[in-house]
């Protein structure tokens, strides 16, 4: 089994730390994903993002999606890390960090991991206007 | 009963963190009787229920010492 | 254009400031590549890798190769540090952070920059073992 | 004369940093030169030549000022 870390914290996330847990001497490619809130969305100026999430299935969740990711790719370590509560502009939602052999590995294995997560894992993401709020993706 | 609990729009929806459910129905029977007691439920793009933190099939039956929850749809990352 | 930021380096490169060059109130993405020495190559065990640059030459490359991406995805900053001198297992020998608003240019972006750097920066790497060294890729 | 830089495995085919071309060739010629003198040169996966900090085309004449430089098949990252 791939050798995995994954924590859902309320407090700032360290890229740092979750690069430094996917190093290895058999690695040749690290590659990360760092999400960072941004300070609009289809032009609609936002004031800040709050995250919920069902901690106990969302770690079960992404466990998962490390899982697949190592069938499909040489993984050596993944990490993934994601930030719940509130998060204002530039603050760090999630990272994911991915060590492999070579470098096409670890870029498709890193896509393939923010894809999935962004599909399955139960974290929720509402974002807040000037003038209102609303929940990601919740309504078609 | 069986405690529900609920996450994201579907907490705002009921304006509360959990849903008092019957032990013994299906999983789509807690899905049709949410959405009867709360229409906005039927606005979403999906609801899911999850029992025992994995996403769970419609005759899924659930009972009381089960961990359920209501899965609206996600928005991580 | 592009904010860029290029260093050739013969110290330890530190992931964590190259990535905080790239950071953005616009980015929703950041993704970044790390290149770091692996213990074997085809099977051979590597004791170190020796890089030799040519800097001026090297940076100007580096710099088109910022410029193309940002021409082809909607880059807002984009920092590349490589390293020379010699390397021992897990040393990093290359980062590449790249801010997107979102993160299939960051992706794309990132790992586009990494397949050129590697066709077109004037930088040369001798792989050392135990029983000979190689320059990598000099030969057909 | 012409101070032509070498890199890598150029360095290790001549052993030395630099080799001495003639003001006024072209880039062609200094190749030819170079492998004539040096025929390992002729076993590389390819050989370029940079003038100026641009990869150089085969006619692009070198002159004294010019820096210029042998790049073998490189392999950085």
């Amino acid at each position: 089994m791939v050798d995995e870390r994954i924590k859902i914290l309320d407090e700032p996330l360290d890229s740092q730390e979750v690069i430094d847990l996917v190093a290895s001497p058999a690695a040749g490619a690290i590659d990360v994903f760092i999400g960072t809130v941004r300070n609009s969305t289809q032009n609609k100026s936002v004031q800040r993002l709050e995250f919920e999430s069902y901690d106990s299935m969302a770690i079960k969740e992404i466990s998962k999606i490390i899982e697949k990711a190592s069938e499909k790719w040489p993984v050596i370590k993944m990490a993934v890390y994601h930030r719940k509560g509130i998060l204002d502009i530039g603050d760090i939602a999630v990272v994911i960090a991915v060590s492999s052999p070579h470098r096409k590995a670890a870029f498709e294995a890193c896509q393939f991991a923010i894809d999935t997560l962004k599909e399955t894992v139960p974290i929720w993401k509402k974002e807040v206007f000037d003038d209102g709020e609303v929940w990601v993706a919740a309504h078609p | 009963m069986v405690k529900v609990k609920l996450f994201g729009i579907a907490k705002d929806i009921v304006s509360a963190s959990y849903f008092e459910a019957e032990s013994g129905v299906t999983v789509n029977h807690l899905k049709q009787n949410m959405i009867a007691q709360y229409p906005a439920f039927s606005n979403l793009r999906s609801v899911l229920v999850a029992v025992n933190d994995e996403y769970a099939l419609d005759d899924v039956v659930i009972y009381e010492n089960d961990d359920v929850a209501i899965i609206p749809p996600v928005s991580g990352g």
